[in-house]
């Protein structure tokens, strides 16, 4: 494990990473500018949407894959409900709604680099793990949107039967679960991640053929220069947050390594392989910091953005990204061994 | 010159083209629109980093009675998902 | 041609267009920053020149090279001429003229989507097609600009007889026949192609060797991204045009026929090939929506730009693109067997 | 801080340099400009797309007289190709 | 609709988080800022060329009292930096 | 050398710039979106930088680097001592020390040019060559603070003599020589090249091999780009600059030689090879226009931008880039023979 953690230091996009975190440490005025960030995160989603999408065009839908998907959904069901009851009393409410939205979601740059890293050490995975990863994305949202519902119906009784007065958060009123859904499948970065696995589906090997010098040549490139983008992210996210309490810092170093090992456990017991088994590890592991912070926003304006995006993209993110991807795939190999 | 409101509102961007359009309809058609901006308020930080969607800052600089009705058409955007309005007077170069 | 039109289909630019068009009706916010959708077109330009300019420099300004060029000026002159005659009734004469303009100058990206097509399908086409295309940008516009001068002098003598005011639009005077035609030569996308289309005639295949992996390797990946961008826009613009009346929109659809089909008829009277006479009919087929747009609004201020933009972006172009190409190919491949 | 004029403006992104250079020539040296802005007037939609030139939005704090200088330079460019320019009061904090 | 103060300032991109974050410490903590413009003043141009920093453009409505302490931590950087401020009057529109 | 000039002439990337320089000339309207103008000089910094770093890593760090390195650094001392002895009586001190720091500094892209040049002539040069260039950033910015630390002083007593009151320029108070260190550190793209050199030594050749595609294959198109747009941008420096005397015009033109011919003969005694010897000359003769000028303006707010930025990017920029750097090479090659 040791060494496959130096290898993965070793990677230029993970190096890249550092020394964002380092220039923004240092006040750098260095900066990716916004048009060019999203652009990068666009292409990526692309990238392996249209990469995963051939994959499954050459290997079709099999029942490993729907074991892989299934496993990622009940996944994506479980973790906001124990991560609801687990914070519920160690925050408000609609934080921990929040915050099991987020990390019953996924992060598909720490797939991507989940990936990278399976690449460089010569294991094989199936494109079918990208449309596991597209079906991880909503139901956390819809959990949480379920949970803040009956949270706010809670607090609204308790009000009355305290006999005050029923108040909304000033200047806002939450918006309908089916505003909601909406937003969260009609989100850009979502929907280009489904058309891009979809046409590379359709367009199999004649389009990876065309495609090729642009999705996967300069990939690593493009890759680096986002992670320079994400260290700078994450260093100035860690310095404007001032709502992290130890306790949530806490959470979310510790949970991804629990949220792994539940998934690892199940992909043991599901027969996947080690591949497959990493790419859950590291979706299951990982926390939303795109669409669900955009949609909570909104559907659970009492929550506050400083927590659950600080916890996700400040913590949670470089945790998996340097640590928990080769710690993941020690713990398989020992496992699958 | 003649003197005319200025109305200025900031809201999130992915609301603007659905506003103006229901601004088109009661004849309000002239605006401008600056796109990218973030900002800090009730609901927190927006737009200041690249996943969370921008925010525009709207200009449009009209006589009394359109303030009324655009003001009609904004503050229900504002009241459910944030922002400001803010109006001042201004003289208005004719040409 | 049922064959090729669906090999067109498969193509993943053509099928990333589609899915703009559907991620912009399902109005999800999913956007290409403006300054990268500005970039990508400046890309595509550049590449396309400056391939045209090395193919130029290893076959040489040949008699058919004259022929292909003369055939294009000739429907650029032509175009406009029955396109204005046959519109001034059916819409104001100054919107018929700015749709003259429109049609008898040329899309770029149409242009490149057939030379793909050609490549996809095995057929060579000539360099020389490429300066064919920069010399149709700017008659149309000439003549749009004289025949609004026309009409506008027209309309004043009526009004004076009638006893009328002579009334000019409100806050606006047309600007000079000086200043457009120094804006049509100076526009920077006219310019761009021109540019590039000359440093690949000079550098020839030195220069290609240096350029390739950025202007063909990676060419289809960035002309998919700007499909999806092209396929968002329109689907935006057809939504929001409410100037287009059911004649325009048949016209829109009909007319890239009717243009192409003369085209393809010279093409073959002047003995043209195959490939040449796709890329003629693509370009005659195709309207502007660059160039011409921008001078149209200062130079026929009376014409509304939700005319004839949104005809030409709105409808012809995505026409040409997914059902013209192959159906002007199918043709051609009747007539010249 | 002293009472100073507030002018701003909207015009085509391609004026602005000519604009300002003729502005320079009068003396009038200081400005902010932001570019890439779209909006709808007269003469249709700009800037909203990808093939339409943005607009640009300019702010000048000045005096009084300065404003009537900087008034004749403008009017000529909206005239010919659209735009708006309005004046309004503001205080100047003085550093 | 309540009468407020319209603060705007135009400082080097660079010095707008520091600011931002001394006048959270004294509880304003609502703004808006448009990044990426360009303009001239007494230090020459800046952020019209891609090798020079931007500037950006901040605007927060608030109460007069505020407006003091806005300008007691805008003031300094003016001074060391370049830049401007103006204070002038709005409407709020209540939501 | 007439037939080197030549050659460099044909290069695509120098025709962009000339290109660019005539667009700008006849008053287009084309223009590369500043955001991508800035992304595209963060990736020539991480793609040389990273490039350098290999090579480094491959050769380490030999008496021979240390030598170049050396010799650079004697450079980066020598030539803002003179330029400000030189200048001081012909402009005010104050753009002297400016103009110094620039001149001391060093711009990548010509030493990028550079690089491009002797690698299309089949010339081999050093990694540490990169490195060379990183250390030239700082001396220069320090010493033209302290020249105009010093002539303020001067200034302040000769008014304290002449009996008037002590006078900053108004509205600004030069800031202290620690945070004018920390600016020059902490630049963005002083940074961004030193991390990708250190990313690249570490990664070495495996780095090399994922991230070739991406820094190396498409080098030359995106380089192309750039030098567009420092074309368009020297064309509208020159037009705007109103600031320029003859003398400090022929300066700009006569000091690249100057400061060239000195780093040849320096290379010279040190026995450095050809191509790191045309390299020194070209970091030598070249000037800042990104880190130095924007550390000016507020270290040194008594001299004017207008000078100091229009000399090193409107004259002497281009002239390194078409004339200069074939020159140098021509005489390094009669020297060396
Ligand atoms: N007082 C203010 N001054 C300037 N901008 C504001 C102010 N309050 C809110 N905003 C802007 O409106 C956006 C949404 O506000 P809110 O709904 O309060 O979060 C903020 O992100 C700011 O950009
Ligand atoms: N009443 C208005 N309020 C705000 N912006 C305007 C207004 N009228 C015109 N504009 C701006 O000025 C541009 C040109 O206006 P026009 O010449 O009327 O088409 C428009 O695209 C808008 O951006
Ligand atoms: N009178 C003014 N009107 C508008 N913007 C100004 C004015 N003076 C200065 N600025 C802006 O503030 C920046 C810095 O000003 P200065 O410190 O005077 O160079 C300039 O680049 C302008 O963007
Ligand atoms: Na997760
Ligand atoms: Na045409
Ligand atoms: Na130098």
């Amino acid at each position: 494990m040791d060494f496959s953690l130096v290898r993965n230091l070793m990677d230029p996009a993970i190096l890249f990473f550092f020394f964002g975190i380092l220039a923004a440490s240092v006040k750098s005025n260095l900066e990716i500018p916004p048009a060019i960030a999203k652009f990068l995160s666009l292409y990526l989603l692309v990238a392996i949407g249209f990469k995963g999408g051939v994959a499954l065009s050459a290997s079709g839908f099999t029942a490993t894959a729907l074991v892989a998907i299934g496993a990622a959904l009940i996944m994506a069901f479980l973790v906001p409900i124990y991560t609801f009851l687990l914070l519920r009393k160690r925050t408000s409410a609609f934080n921990a709604a929040a915050i099991a939205a987020t990390y019953g979601s996924v992060s598909a740059v720490t797939f991507i680099a989940a990936q990278q890293y399976l690449t460089k050490n010569g294991i094989d995975f199936g494109g079918y793990m990208t449309v596991a990863m597209v079906f991880m994305e909503s139901p956390a949202i819809i959990m949480a949107v379920l949970l803040a519902a009956i949270v706010r119906k809670q607090q609204a009784q308790a009000e009355a039967y305290a006999g005050a007065k029923i108040q909304s958060v000033p200047g806002s009123s939450p918006i309908s679960i089916k505003t909601v859904l909406h937003e969260a499948f009609t989100d850009g970065a979502h929907l280009l991640l489904i058309g891009s696995l979809v046409i590379g589906y359709i367009t199999g090997d004649a389009g990876k053929a065309v495609m090729a010098p642009f999705t996967v040549d300069i990939f690593k490139g493009v890759l680096a220069f986002f992670l320079l983008e994400m260290g700078l992210l994450v260093a100035r996210q860690l310095r404007q947050s001032k709502d992290l309490n130890p306790t949530l810092v806490a959470f979310a170093g510790i949970m991804p390594i629990f949220n792994a090992s539940l998934a690892i456990g199940l992909a043991y017991m599901f027969g996947m392989s080690k591949g497959d088994a990493l790419l859950l590890a590291a979706l299951v592991a990982s926390g939303s910091y795109i669409v669900v912070p955009a949609i909570c926003r909104y559907a659970i304006p009492e929550a506050k953005p400083g927590v659950y995006f600080s916890m996700s993209i400040g913590i949670t993110f470089p945790f998996n990204l340097v640590i928990g991807i080769p710690l993941y795939f020690a713990a398989i190999n020992m496992l699958w061994a | 010159m003649k003197s005319v409101k200025r109305v200025e509102f900031i809201i999130d961007e992915r609301e603007v083209d659905n506003l103006l359009s229901s601004l088109a309809k009661v004849n309000i058609t002239s605006y401008t629109v600056i796109t990218g901006a973030y900002g800090n308020g009730d609901h927190g930080m927006r737009g200041a980093d690249i996943f969370s969607d921008s925010l525009s800052y709207v200009l449009i600089a009209c006589d009394e009675e359109e303030v009324k009705v655009i003001i009609e058409k904004v503050r229900p955007v504002l009241k459910s998902l944030g922002g400001i309005c803010l109006v001042s007077d201004a003289m208005w170069v004719i040409h």
